[in-house]
Formats: C-alpha cells, sequence, structure tokens
C-alpha cells in the first residue's frame, strides 16, 4: 500500500470566480483610457501632463501612507489609487496648474482613504473628495479654469466658444463675452439668474438645448473638466465595463434615470421644460454616472439600496444644477448620498428567504 | 416649606445681585457701545465722502417722503444722508446700497456728488466667501472701477455692459454683480426723486 | 395688569423686523438652518452631543428628537421674554442671563412633566434632557433669532429646522460611526480623531449645498 | 497638591480640550485667527477665574439643591460683563467672536470646573485652577488657530509670514468648517500617538 | 417539454463534469483493512459494541443508535476486529471508528427482504430503513428514518427527489440515475407510500438530458432545472419544483414537502427490498489531480488513497484533497481517511483549478449579496463576525445561511466569508443557548 499523502487544508469553497480587485480596478483603468485620448484631442498635452501628475500623486501617496503606517505596500499598485487619481484628474479644469491634482490627490489618497483605513473602509469617494476639497481651498482655479476645446478645421487649429452652443450667431448679438470662458452648465446657470430678461434667458437656453449644442456635448466639443467632456468615449469605456462584468447596472440606471427626469422636470426656468438629453449629456453626469455613481466601496450593498442611491444623487444633482451655488452638482450629490450608504443599507436589508414581514 | 424658601431666597438672592451689577456695568459701557457704533459709521462716512472735498464735512440725513426704496426687503426707507462742508455748502449725498451677493446681502456706502457721479464707495458688511466674494471689500480688487461713474454706467461687461462696463471679480460674478446693480438702484431712485441731476455730469 | 398681559401675547415681531410673512422667506430660513448652514457642520453648534451621542443610531434618533422639542420650547419662551420684557424696557444686556435660565428650568419642567404624564417618552427620552441644558445649539439658536431680528413665526420655524439639521447630522453620522467601528483606521487616528475625520468629510460634503436658493 | 501643580494640570495633563474634549464649540468656531483664539481665551479665562472664585468664596453657603443654578447665573454674569466690556472697548474682536460669547455660558469647561474644582477647594487654588485652565483652553486654541491662519491665510496673528504668492491662492478650507474638523483629527491623533508613546515607554 | 424552473440569486461556476460524466461506475472489492466511521450521519455517534478481536459478519451491527437522531452502524465485510479508536475523518480531524482486517464480502447477515412492501406495514418499513442505518446520501448525512416520522398533525404532501447534483465535478448520483434507476424508482415508490404522498417528482437540471430521458421513458415525473448552484439544496429545489418557501429556521416539513436524494432512494430500496443495511456507496474521484477520473462503488471505510489508486493514482501537483465537491466540501489533510455514507466525491485539485486569491478587504461591491439565494447580507454577518458582534451576526441572519459558499465564490476580495460565517453560527448558538439557560 502506497505511502498516506498530507495536504494543506483550507476552508470552503475551493474554487472561486475569476474576478479580483486587482483585476476590477485595472479594468477600470482600461475602461477609463478612451476619455484620456478625448482629453488629448481636444486640450492638448496638458491634459495628460495633469493626468499623469495626479496618477502619480495618488500612488506615490498611497505608498508612503502604507509604509508609515506599516502596512503591506503592495496594496498600493492594486490599482485602486490609480482609479482614484484618474479620476481626480479627470474632475479639474484643463487650465489649471500641475500642482493642484497633486495637492488634490494626495488629500484624496492620506485623508480620504488611508486615514479611514484604506480600500474598503473609506466611507465618502476619495476622488470626489479630493476634489471637493480642491473646490473649497482654491474655487477660483477650480471655477475659473477653463479652457476651451480645440477644434480642426482645415489643418488649422480653431478655437471654438467652451460653453458648446453655436457660436455666430452669438457673437453677432454680442452676447459672446456673456458666456466667454463657461461650459455648458455655466452657461446654463446664468440664464436662471436673468430673471428680468426672460427673453434673452430664453434664447440662450433654447441654443443650449440645441440639436448643434446636444452633438457636441456628445462629442466633447466643449469646454469642462478633463475627463468629463467626451460622452461618446466614456460609453465605450462603459461598454467595455458592463461586457466585463465589472458594472452592476442599477445604480448608473437609476442615476441617470433620476437625472433624466428631474432635468425634464425643473432642469429648464419653469417647470417641465428641461432637456432630459442637455441634463444628461452636460457636465460629469455620465462621468459620475458610470464611472463615480458605481465606485463600490461607497454606495450600498442591497439591490434596492443601490436604487435608492442613485434617485437621490439624481434629484440631487438637478436641484443644485438649478437652485444651488455651483453649476453643476453631480459629485456633491454623490458625496452626500455616500453619507447616507450605511443607513441606507441598513433599511434596505432584504428579507431573507423564508422571512415572513413582521407585522407593524 | 422653610426649606423651599430658603433654597428660592437664596437663588432670588444670586440673581438680584447680578442683575444688580450687571445694570451697572451696563449703564457704564452701553453710551460707550453707542457712541463707538455711531463712530464707526461716521468714519466710514468720512472715508468715503472724503473723496467730494478736502476739510470738515457735516453729514445731515434726510427724509425724502417720494423717494422710493429699491432695497424695501432689507431696509423700510432708502437713508439718504447729505453732505455739507464746514460752511454749510451742499457737496452731495451719501446713501446704502444693499445687493443680495452669493452668501449675504452686501451694503456698500456710496459717496455721490450732485451731478449724479460716485466719487466714493466702501463695502460695510459682507459675508461671501472668503477669497472669493470677500474680495469685494479690497478696494483693489473690484471698488476702483466704481468712481466717476454715473446709473447707467454701472452694469457689468458681463451683463451687457460693453467695453464701457465693470470687470468683475474673477470667479465672483454673483458678488460682483449684485454690488454693481445696487449701486445703479440706489442711484436710479436719488434720480428718479430728484435729489441728484445729471445735467453737466459725465454722459 | 390683564391689559399689559395682552400686549404681551400681542408683539410678536421685533422692531423694525418684517411684520409679515412670506413663503420664500420661510423656505430660505428652512434650506438654511438644515443644509446651508447647517448648526453642527458649518456653524459647530452642538459638537458635542453630535460627538457624544452619535455612537448608535437609536441613540442618535432619540436625542435629535429632544433637541427639536426643547428647541421650540425655549425659543418660544426666550423670544417672549425679550421682546415682550427685556427689549422694552432696555434690559437687553440681561438676555444671555435669562435665556440660560429659561432653557434650564424648561429642560426641568420638561422633565417632570413627561416623567409625570408620559413615562414612556420620559424613558426614551430622559436621558438626553439633561445633556441638552448644556448644550450650544439650543442657547444658540435662542441667541440668533434675536440676533437676525426674526419675528416669532420665523423664529420657531427656525428653530424646528435648526432641530432637523442638527438631527440628520447625527443620524447620519450614527450610521457612518457604526460602519467605521469595522474599519481597518490607523492606530493612532481611532477613537475621537476619527469622529472628527468623519465630520469632516460630512462638512466638505455640505459645502455642496453652498448658495442653495441664493 | 501645590499651587504649581495646580496651575500647570489644565495646561498639559489635563488640557481641556485635547485631553478632555471639552470646550469643542468655540473651540471650532472662533480658531479661524490666532487674534480670535487670543480674545476667546482671554474671555473664557476670564470668566472661569471669576466664577471659580466666587463658587469657591460661596461653597459653604449655597444650597446643594440650587448649587448648579447658583454657578449657572454667576457664569452667566461674567459671560454677560465680559461681553459688554468687549462690545465697547473691542468692538471689532466682539464681531467677529460674535454669537460664541454668549455661548461660553454653556461652556462645559467651566461648569465643570465650577462643579468639580472650585466647589471642592480652597479659594487660592480655585482662583489658579481657574488661570491653568483657561490657559489650557486659550493655548489650545492658539495652537489650532495658528495651523488654521498659516494654511488658510498666509499669515500668523495678523502678520504675513508665508509671502504674497501663496497668499493669493492659500489653502482656503483650512479656515473653513471642514477644515477645522480634519485639522483637529489630525492634532488630536498626534496627542494619541504620543500618549502611546510615553505610555509604552513607562511599561 | 416542460418549463426549465429555478430559484432567485445563486451563480454558474464551470461544471466540470465530463472528467468523470461517461465513465460508468466500477465495483471495488473491499480493501484489506476497513476502517468504518461510527460518526457517518448527523446526530450522535453509534455506539461500538465490539471490542478488539471480536469477529464480525458482514452486514452485523458494530455500533448501535444511540438516541432519536442516531442510527446504528454495520461492518461491510466479514472479519476480524483490529482496533476502536480514533482515527483521521473526511468531515472532521478525527473521530471514532471500528478497524477490521477484511476476511471476506460474500454472504453475511442481511434482514429478511419487506418484498410486498406495497402492503407491508408502514412502521415496519420505517423501521427497517432505521435498522439498515440509511441516512441521506445528499449532503447532511440525516438519519432518513426521522424524516419518514413526521410529528403528529404535519401533513406531507409532497416528495421531491433531489437529483440535482450541483456542485461541480461530482457524477455520482448523475451515474446513479443511469445505472441504478430501477431501484431508484422502487425507493422513490416506497418513500412516496410511506409518506402518504401520490406522485412524486424528481428534480434534474438540464445538463443531465439522458437521466432527463431515461427516468421520462421510465414514467417518472422530472422536474428539469436551471443550472444554478445550489439548485440542488432542499429549499431552492423546493422552491424551484412546486413553489413554495420554507420559513426561515424551518425545515421542509413545515411546507408539507421531504426531499431525499436519489442515492437514498437506492440505499431504501436496498434495505427493504433485499434487506441489506447501508454498507457501500457510490462516490465520484475526480479532479485534474488524478490520472482517470471515474465514478466508483465503494464499501464504506475504504481508504481514501485506494480510492484515488483506483483513479490511476495522483497525476503531479496536487493542490487540495477533497471531499464533497468543490464548493461546499472539505479539505483532507490526509488520504488515510476512509469513505463514509456521505461521501459524495473525492476530489484531487491542481493548483491551477483551486482559486488562489489573497484575502483583501472587503470592497461593498454587493456581488455577494446579489449572489445569495437565501437573500442574505454576507459580507455584514462576515464583518459583524470577523469583529466578534455576534448579535449584529444574530441581527443580521447568520443563523439563516445554509453555507453554501455562493459568496464566497464571488466575492473579488476572496474574503473568506462562508468561514466567517460559520464561525458567527457556532457563536450565536452558544449566545442563544447562555440566553435560554
Ligand atoms: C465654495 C464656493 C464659493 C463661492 N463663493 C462665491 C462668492 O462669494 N461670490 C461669487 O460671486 N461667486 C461665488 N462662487 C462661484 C459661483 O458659484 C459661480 O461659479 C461664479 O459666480 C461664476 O462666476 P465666474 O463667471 O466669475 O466664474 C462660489 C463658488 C464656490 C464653489
Ligand atoms: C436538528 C434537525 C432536525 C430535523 N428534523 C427533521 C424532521 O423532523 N423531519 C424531516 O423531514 N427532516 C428533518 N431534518 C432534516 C432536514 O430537513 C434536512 O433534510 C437535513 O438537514 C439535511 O439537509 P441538507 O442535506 O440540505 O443539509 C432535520 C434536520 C436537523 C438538523
Ligand atoms: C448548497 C447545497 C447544495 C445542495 N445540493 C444538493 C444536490 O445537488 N443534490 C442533493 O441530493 N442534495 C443536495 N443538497 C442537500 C439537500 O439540501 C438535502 O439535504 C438533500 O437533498 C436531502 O436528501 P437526503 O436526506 O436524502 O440526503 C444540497 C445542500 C446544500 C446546502
Ligand atoms: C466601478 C468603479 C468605480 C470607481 N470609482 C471611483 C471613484 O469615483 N473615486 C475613487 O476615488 N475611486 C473609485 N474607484 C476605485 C476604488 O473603489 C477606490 O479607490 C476606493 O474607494 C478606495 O477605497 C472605483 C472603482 C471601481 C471598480
Ligand atoms: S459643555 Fe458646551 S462647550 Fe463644553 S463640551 Fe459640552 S457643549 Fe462643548
Ligand atoms: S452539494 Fe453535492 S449533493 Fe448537494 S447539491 Fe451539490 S452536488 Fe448535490
Ligand atoms: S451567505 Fe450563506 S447562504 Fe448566502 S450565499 Fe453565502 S453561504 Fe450561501
Ligand atoms: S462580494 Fe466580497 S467584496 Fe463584495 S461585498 Fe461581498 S464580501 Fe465584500
Ligand atoms: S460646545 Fe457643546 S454643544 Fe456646542
Amino acid at each position: 500500500m502506497a505511502e498516506n499523502r498530507v495536504f494543506d487544508i483550507a476552508v470552503s469553497p475551493h474554487v472561486g470566480s475569476s474576478q479580483n480587485t486587482r483585476r476590477i480596478m485595472w479594468d477600470v483603468v482600461i475602461a477609463l483610457t478612451p476619455a484620456l485620448i478625448a482629453a488629448f484631442w481636444f486640450f492638448g498635452p496638458r491634459a495628460i501632463m495633469l493626468v499623469a501628475a495626479s496618477v502619480g500623486a495618488a500612488v506615490l501617496t498611497e505608498w508612503l501612507c502604507l509604509k508609515f503606517m506599516k502596512r503591506p505596500v503592495n496594496f498600493a499598485f492594486d490599482g485602486s489609487a490609480v482609479v482614484t487619481g484618474l479620476l481626480l484628474a479627470y474632475n479639474v479644469p484643463a487650465g489649471v496648474p500641475w500642482w493642484l491634482p497633486v495637492v488634490g490627490s494626495a488629500f484624496a489618497i492620506a485623508v480620504a482613504k488611508q486615514a479611514f483605513g484604506g480600500l474598503g473602509h473609506n466611507i465618502v469617494n476619495p476622488a470626489l473628495l479630493g476634489r471637493a476639497f480642491l473646490v473649497a481651498s482654491f474655487p477660483v482655479l477650480m471655477t475659473a479654469g477653463w479652457i476651451a476645446p480645440m477644434q480642426w478645421k482645415d489643418g488649422e487649429r480653431i478655437d471654438v466658444q467652451a460653453c458648446g452652443v453655436p457660436t455666430a450667431h452669438l457673437m453677432e448679438s454680442g452676447e459672446l463675452d456673456a458666456l466667454s470662458g463657461a461650459t455648458p452648465l455655466n452657461a446654463l446657470k446664468q440664464t436662471f439668474s436673468w430673471e428680468g430678461e426672460p427673453e434673452r434667458s430664453e434664447e440662450v437656453r433654447a441654443m443650449l438645448f440645441s440639436k448643434e449644442s446636444i452633438k457636441n456635448l456628445f462629442m466633447g466639443r466643449i469646454g469642462g473638466c478633463i475627463g468629463e467632456t467626451s460622452v461618446i468615449m466614456l460609453f465605450l469605456g462603459a461598454i467595455y465595463l458592463i461586457l466585463r462584468g465589472v458594472l452592476e447596472l442599477r445604480l448608473p440606471l437609476s442615476y441617470l434615470g433620476s437625472v433624466a427626469l428631474f432635468g425634464w422636470l425643473f432642469g429648464g426656468q419653469g417647470w417641465f421644460d428641461g432637456n432630459p438629453l442637455f441634463h444628461l449629456l452636460a457636465g460629469g453626469v455620465i462621468l459620475g454616472g458610470f464611472f463615480m455613481v458605481t465606485d463600490m466601496v461607497t454606495t450600498p450593498v442591497t439591490k434596492k439600496g443601490r436604487i435608492i442611491f442613485g434617485i437621490g444623487a439624481g434629484l440631487l444633482t438637478m436641484v443644485i444644477r438649478r437652485w444651488g451655488g455651483y453649476p453643476e452638482g453631480c459629485s456633491y450629490s454623490i458625496l452626500l448620498m455616500n453619507l447616507g450608504t450605511p443607513l441606507i443599507d441598513r433599511y434596505t436589508k432584504p428579507l431573507s428567504f423564508g422571512e415572513v414581514k413582521k407585522n407593524g | 416649606m422653610g426649606e423651599i424658601f430658603k433654597v428660592g431666597f437664596m437663588l432670588m438672592l444670586v440673581a438680584v445681585i447680578a442683575a444688580v451689577a450687571l445694570g451697572y456695568v451696563n449703564s457704564i459701557t452701553s453710551p460707550i457701545i453707542a457712541e463707538q457704533k455711531e463712530q464707526a459709521k461716521l468714519d466710514a462716512m468720512i472715508d468715503v465722502a472724503g473723496s467730494l472735498a478736502m476739510g470738515e464735512l457735516s453729514f445731515d440725513s434726510l427724509s425724502i417722503p417720494e423717494l422710493e426704496n429699491p432695497y424695501a426687503e432689507v431696509d423700510e426707507t432708502l437713508a439718504v444722508v447729505s453732505v455739507t462742508d464746514s460752511t454749510g455748502n451742499e457737496l452731495g449725498y451719501l446713501f446704502i446700497a444693499y445687493g443680495k451677493g452669493y452668501s449675504s446681502t452686501i451694503q456698500t456706502m456710496v459717496a455721490v456728488n450732485s451731478t449724479g457721479t460716485v466719487t466714493g464707495t466702501t463695502v460695510l458688511y459682507q459675508q461671501e466667501t472668503p477669497g472669493l466674494g470677500a474680495n469685494v471689500s479690497n478696494p483693489d480688487k473690484f471698488l476702483y472701477q466704481f468712481d466717476g461713474r454715473i446709473a447707467s454706467q454701472f452694469l457689468l461687461k458681463k451683463d451687457g455692459g460693453g467695453d464701457e462696463g465693470l470687470d468683475s471679480i474673477t470667479g465672483s460674478t454673483i458678488t460682483s454683480r449684485a454690488v454693481t446693480n445696487s449701486v445703479r438702484g440706489g442711484l436710479d431712485a436719488l434720480l428718479e426723486a430728484g435729489i441728484i441731476t445729471l445735467e453737466g455730469g459725465a454722459q | 395688569m390683564i391689559n399689559s398681559m395682552l400686549m404681551w401675547v400681542i408683539v410678536a415681531a421685533p422692531d423694525g423686523g418684517e411684520p409679515s410673512f412670506s413663503i420664500a422667506k420661510m423656505m430660505a430660513i428652512i434650506v438654511s438652518a438644515i443644509f446651508i448652514n447647517n448648526y453642527v457642520l458649518s456653524r459647530f453648534l452642538g459638537i458635542c452631543p453630535f460627538l457624544g451621542v452619535s455612537k448608535q443610531l437609536d441613540s442618535a434618533v432619540g436625542m435629535g428628537a429632544a433637541v427639536v422639542f426643547v428647541m421650540v420650547l425655549a425659543t418660544l419662551g426666550s423670544w417672549l421674554v425679550y421682546h415682550n420684557l427685556l427689549a422694552p424696557h432696555g434690559m437687553e444686556y440681561l438676555r444671555t442671563i435669562t435665556f440660560i435660565i429659561i432653557i434650564a428650568s424648561l429642560v426641568q419642567l420638561v422633565e417632570m412633566i413627561l416623567q409625570k404624564f408620559s413615562p414612556a417618552l420620559y424613558d426614551a427620552l430622559g436621558i438626553f434632557l439633561p445633556l441638552i441644558t448644556t448644550n450650544c445649539a439650543i442657547l444658540g439658536v435662542a441667541v440668533l433669532n434675536i440676533d437676525d431680528k426674526f419675528s416669532l413665526g420665523y423664529s420657531l420655524i427656525n428653530s424646528v429646522a435648526a432641530g432637523i439639521g442638527f438631527t440628520l447630522a447625527l443620524v447620519l453620522m450614527a450610521g457612518l460611526r457604526e460602519r467605521m467601528e469595522t474599519a481597518n483606521v490607523p492606530e493612532a487616528l481611532k477613537g475621537l480623531p476619527l469622529a472628527f475625520l468623519i465630520a469632516g468629510a460630512m462638512s466638505i460634503a455640505f459645502l455642496g449645498f453652498a448658495g442653495l436658493g441664493g | 497638591m501645590s499651587l504649581a501643580q495646580d496651575f500647570s494640570r489644565g495646561i498639559m495633563k489635563e488640557n481641556p480640550v485635547f485631553k478632555q474634549a471639552l470646550g469643542m464649540c468655540p473651540f471650532l468656531a472662533v480658531t479661524t485667527s490666532v487674534e480670535n483664539a487670543l480674545g476667546m481665551g482671554a474671555a473664557a479665562t476670564f470668566v472661569l477665574v471669576f466664577s471659580n472664585f466666587l463658587v469657591s468664596l460661596f461653597r459653604k453657603v449655597i444650597p446643594a439643591k440650587v448649587r448648579i443654578p447658583s454657578y449657572i447665573v454667576i457664569i452667566a454674569t461674567f459671560v454677560t460683563l465680559v461681553d459688554l466690556l468687549m462690545n465697547a472697548y473691542l468692538p471689532a474682536l466682539h464681531s467677529s467672536l460674535g454669537i460664541f460669547i454668549p455661548l461660553i455660558v454653556v461652556n462645559c469647561i467651566i461648569l465643570g470646573r465650577a462643579e468639580g474644582f472650585a466647589n471642592k477647594n480652597k479659594v487660592l487654588p480655585s482662583i489658579v485652577d481657574g488661570i491653568g485652565m483657561g490657559l489650557g483652553f486659550t493655548l489650545a486654541m492658539v495652537i489650532m488657530a495658528t495651523f488654521r491662519e498659516l494654511l488658510g491665510n498666509g499669515s500668523w496673528l495678523g502678520f504675513n509670514l508665508l509671502g504674497e504668492a501663496y497668499q493669493n491662492q492659500p489653502l482656503l478650507i483650512a479656515i473653513l468648517a471642514p477644515g477645522a474638523f480634519i485639522l483637529m483629527a489630525f492634532i488630536l491623533g498626534f496627542f494619541n500617538i504620543m500618549e502611546k508613546r510615553k505610555r509604552g515607554g513607562a511599561k | 417539454m416542460s418549463k426549465v424552473k429555478s430559484f432567485a440569486g445563486g451563480t454558474h461556476p464551470p461544471g466540470n463534469k465530463g472528467l468523470s460524466s461517461g465513465a460508468a461506475i466500477v465495483r471495488l472489492p473491499a480493501p484489506g483493512v476497513v476502517t468504518v466511521p461510527l460518526c457517518q450521519h448527523l446526530g450522535a455517534p453509534s455506539k461500538p459494541v465490539v471490542k478488539p478481536g471480536d469477529e464480525v459478519k458482514k452486514g452485523s451491527v458494530i455500533g448501535e443508535q444511540n438516541g432519536f437522531i442516531s442510527l446504528p452502524t454495520h461492518s461491510p465485510v466479514n472479519g476480524k476486529v483490529l482496533r476502536v479508536e480514533n482515527a483521521p475523518m473526511p468531515h472532521m480531524r478525527s473521530g471514532p471508528a471500528v478497524v477490521i482486517k477484511t476476511e471476506s464480502e460474500d454472504g453475511g447477515e442481511v434482514y429478511e427482504p419487506i418484498a410486498n412492501w406495497e402492503n407491508a406495514d408502514i412502521p415496519a418499513i420505517i423501521n427497517r430503513v432505521k435498522e439498515a442505518g440509511v441516512c441521506g446520501m445528499g449532503g447532511a448525512s440525516f438519519p432518513t428514518y426521522v424524516k419518514l416520522s413526521p410529528p403528529k398533525g404535519v401533513k406531507i404532501d409532497t416528495l421531491i427527489i433531489n437529483g440535482v447534483e450541483c456542485e461541480p465535478y461530482l457524477t455520482a448520483d448523475h451515474r446513479l440515475m443511469l445505472e441504478r434507476t430501477d431501484d431508484l424508482i422502487t425507493g422513490m415508490k416506497i418513500l412516496a407510500r410511506v409518506l402518504g404522498v401520490s406522485d412524486p417528482c424528481i428534480g434534474i437540471e438540464v445538463n443531465k438530458p439522458d437521466a432527463i430521458e431515461l427516468l421520462e421513458k421510465k414514467g417518472v415525473r422530472v422536474v428539469r432545472l436551471k443550472v444554478q448552484y445550489p439548485q440542488g439544496a432542499e429549499k431552492q429545489l423546493i422552491y424551484a419544483a412546486v413553489g413554495r418557501e420554507v420559513p426561515a429556521g424551518g425545515l421542509p416539513l413545515n411546507v408539507g414537502v421531504v426531499v431525499q436524494n436519489v442515492g437514498t432512494c437506492v440505499a431504501v430500496a436496498d434495505a427493504v427490498c433485499k434487506g441489506m443495511p447501508s454498507l457501500r456507496r457510490i462516490t465520484t474521484v475526480s479532479g485534474l489531480g488524478v490520472n482517470s477520473p471515474g465514478n466508483f462503488e465503494v464499501c464504506v471505510g475504504t481508504p481514501v488513497s485506494d480510492l484515488i489508486a483506483a483513479a490511476g493514482g495522483y497525476s503531479g501537483d496536487v493542490e487540495r484533497l477533497i471531499s464533497g465537491g468543490p464548493m461546499m466540501g472539505m479539505a483532507m489533510f490526509t488520504d488515510a481517511a476512509p469513505v463514509t455514507k456521505g461521501t459524495s466525491g473525492i476530489l484531487a485539485m491542481s493548483p491551477e483549478e483551486v482559486r488562489d486569491v489573497e484575502e483583501g478587504p472587503c470592497i461593498h461591491c454587493g456581488k455577494c449579496v446579489d449572489v445569495c439565494p437565501l437573500n442574505l447580507v454576507p459580507c455584514a454577518i462576515a464583518t459583524a463576525s470577523e469583529f466578534a458582534m455576534w448579535e449584529d451576526a444574530e441581527k443580521a441572519g447568520a443563523l439563516n445561511c445554509m453555507a453554501c459558499g455562493t459568496c464566497s465564490y464571488v466575492c473579488p476580495a476572496g474574503r473568506y466569508l462562508v468561514h466567517y460565517i460559520k464561525r458567527a453560527q457556532n457563536e450565536v448558538r452558544a449566545l442563544i443557548r447562555a440566553r435560554e439557560a
């Protein structure tokens, strides 16, 4: 009889799916690259420089924090810091100095992530907290650092209106100045404050909601943060993530649906006269909807909870766009909903199989 | 019963002593506080009206019944103060403009001469964002553009003021607009009431 | 005597304040007190209970309810006394001392009444009531209502909204702290520092409400 | 216990802010500048010393039943005193400390010392304890304010330390509400480490 | 063709059944020495009634029933007792066993066959199932006679035979359905008669079309089931087949259902019709770590190493040796452990097959929540368990978990969710016991 062999023991199950955290994170990095190409196309090499600075700072900060806390430093290369660095850079205007995303990334990783215990333990989205930190600290840079997207015509670079509306008309009427350097949402916000001039307000809004404008929004031929402008490239990334099984669609769909609904409901001056498509495509909603609302660490785990989260974030986005102090509400809406995530999880815990709702 | 009485008495005693002591201190400080508030206002007025003429100035508040106050939601009456020199010559007027800014109602004191030209401005109160709107308090950032303008020239470039319009503070259009429009509103009211006229002044 | 009593009740708007009531202003007060100038996250009022009673959700809800309740009573009492007793007689300087006495006695009174007539509610709120006397948010709302020249109606609205804002912050905080109990927080930041860190994150997020309705 | 111990206790070992987490609201609210911190510190110290003094003086006279109400009245009296005096003589500081002056009444450091120390000790130690605690509170606020003013405004006690370039683009958040919370987290974290080191060393 | 049914949740791991599904069952003779465990069923181990040196006959009782939820144990061979000792076990580190030196496998003591079971006394049939030591062959090895004697007042109206075999790799039940079809049908009929059920059915996943076809041809009602793990779990099977939800913490009998494994049916048929005690079972030997995977009918007590040898021996590197399937099976530290009545498979897994992720922190992705067939929030229970927050674990429903492993399977962070949850279950049970005491 053969010698009996001895084996290592381990807990069940002994097989597992091919998903792992590292792979998911790098998949997100891959999915974010098309938008980077668009950024290079529209904003020039400067955009790449800012993104590189941001990602470098994020990974370095992660490494330093882990080292300082005497934790395994290989976690710094699991890709999550890269995602945070990328998304932070995607959330700043292209005209800011290089140190701005560096400071933002360092804050995002050191304070918003590692101080809370690192990957998986943070309560709010690090990239977005980093962005909010930058807005509060350097408001001038963060609200005035827009640069207009570049366009090529007959082989030559021409500047177009950053707000993405057809420009000739505006130049003639002398209103061009009124919207200079703005983004579409900035332009929209301004129309809300021209209460005394309903016609002018209405006219500019009609231009913003026009087909031409929507087309520009879709392609990314508008002013905005580095990674948020080109909807089509973001879609490409999102499709990749869906194919790889990384994205669960409850969050993005409920968020986008809610933005569209409330955008139509009160995204114009009055009721029911907003343009849902404009509100979906402008600003950070697409970037946020596929890449930030979906940050699993800071969003609910239950199915119902994810839907509630998406609807709430969509509502807050539109409330801030319409009545708030900022032209865009995407990032704050996600941060605010992040605060409620534990409560949402708690109150949407599913009834387990075979359990009946208790009366009363 | 006696116990409660004693306890109540003690507490009352403490309160009475406290009230008396405070009343005494208050009697000393209240005139100082009032005076110092008055002085602060006076300083501001002198500061702004100093642009009207050199030398000793005196201030007299006007009550103008027919004047419609554009700031009715903040103050019942538009307080206009006439400025005279030591010999009693009427030099111009002071008024306070109220404009709803980003996060506060900004109070701007404006000196205007009798031909409707603004000669001095200062911000009395604002609670705008530090680093953004709060820069209105810094004369070099915004208010320096105000002197020498008449009512119709108070418009931001952004709001259709054209090349002649006012530059807004970087990143603080709302604050800039609030101050600009409130000053224009005050000037318009004075014009309408006939207190100032544009004859011979800047076009 | 009776006449002057009636007068007291009638005086419900401060000198120079608006006597009329507008829905827009009411909404502005509510939004400001709950979101923009949240008492805890932006004004730093009521930090102690915010840190002390936010470890568990159940007690956070209880504390929030108690604070709303006492805030309204304190506003009612202090407003009436200030505008009917102190201000008419030039005794504004006794404001602080009267308000704190009013609040302390109110808390005592509420405690006694509750204990007698609704022991269940007393059990639910009882432990929080004494904590509330030394809570800046209560005295703060009473004083700010005077400083902002609110009429009695606006003052009451403001106090309810402030209380709701406080409760909102407290409840969110409790949820987040419960979650953080199982987090791998750096040794140095465990305990109170972490609570401040969470409050900081909340406070940044609440900046998103800045300028709302403005 | 010696007077020196009574004095130093509040500054380091039992620092009301860093070691006991008391007086948090005014601490966070007024530390936007070193000047405010010093002003608030002085005001609180004044109230602490005098209320400790009176409470200790009358500790045998005041019946136990009305102890707390009496303390509150005593404290409120001194708070009002400070309020009036500051308003009269330091109006600028008074307006920037704002509502937090009347709120000294509910500052638990003060009630805590009255109830926890002055109530049980002779007059002199109580005064010294009040000074120590007051200084400890002030010191803590100055430390915090140093960080906040320097980072958020580039200056210290109004003196520009970090240069024009920094002041044009400071880390504004440090003087906003979130900055207070986050800095406090790290300061307390620092004390946590120190404490652990010390305890580790003693072992 | 009837509709394919299923339950909510679950996952679909690669089946890998092709390795052994084509291999017909091979009957292995008893090895030279058998190590018969006394703890093969759920409940109390049986009490040994032999001592070293005793001669035993095949089928003679060597351990007697020891309580209500317990069974007698029989000797699978004629031979001589060598030792009564604690030996390594597949499902625990070690347990009591009787070691017997085999002399032969012929004849032996069998019970009187109940040939006319259609008319026989029902208690007599139940008693036979009990004295033959039949326990569930599908998973928990629960004494079958207990399930056949529902408490007074409970009406059983449905009998579902579990032919699902949802665990990857395992093909023993599949082969059994193909090769012992008639015994299976007989067993099913006996069980139906005992329980008073008129129309029993058998649930089979659609990845076994040959079994479905064969059984349908023989007139058995088959419920086609979607290939989805854990389709074979009792509650999921009942839900899929008859749409009833077994209450949390409850038993199938609470909804009038009894579920029995196909192997159990055959064991019942053998015990009743042939008087044969439960001495052998069919088990799959598979995995890339053995040379020729297959299905074997073996004596309980056969060492695992013999089974491996029968399957061609180890092929190269073996990372892990598993008793049962890869999802719920136990890793064994030695192949000296014997086969029990519950050993549905032996897997020798090569390093490529075994999942190898470093455990990271939970990233709250919610995948575990999405797949849990019992609608639990596994990450929350596991975290509570990790931090010894037992009350929280209890509130989160730790006790409801059936340890199916679906959550761990999908977790991208490689969290040992089942492990944490099982620990929580032990602690919570202790907590409840303490509370009740
Ligand atoms: C935290 C924060 C504070 C702000 N504070 C002010 C302010 O005090 N005054 C102001 O006009 N705009 C302020 N804004 C900016 C407005 O939201 C808006 O972006 C700006 O008025 C656009 O004007 P611009 O065209 O000059 O950039 C603030 C923005 C943020 C994010
Ligand atoms: C303590 C206990 C008591 C049980 N009692 C009964 C019973 O009275 N009737 C019955 O049909 N099944 C009973 N069962 C068996 C279960 O229904 C189930 O078939 C058994 O746990 C094996 O299930 P598994 O293989 O899915 O794990 C009992 C199980 C346990 C653990
Ligand atoms: C996750 C899980 C999966 C299971 N899969 C099967 C299966 O595929 N086939 C089976 O017969 N029993 C399976 N079982 C066991 C059954 O739940 C149940 O215990 C058994 O069918 C009862 O029959 P028995 O007592 O005859 O073994 C599974 C149990 C669990 C917990
Ligand atoms: C789909 C997806 C979206 C993500 N979104 C973000 C994000 O918005 N911000 C961020 O800092 N990290 C994001 N991450 C990375 C990671 O979750 C993040 O670093 C953790 O929040 C850190 O604990 C994302 C990861 C995935 C898989
Ligand atoms: S008493 Fe007041 S100051 Fe002191 S800690 Fe409590 S709330 Fe803060
Ligand atoms: S665990 Fe085994 S017995 Fe149970 S269903 Fe899966 S394969 Fe079948
Ligand atoms: S929690 Fe339990 S029942 Fe749910 S998937 Fe995990 S092991 Fe299965
Ligand atoms: S699957 Fe794993 S990582 Fe995802 S929530 Fe569950 S335990 Fe956490
Ligand atoms: S200091 Fe305690 S509540 Fe403000």
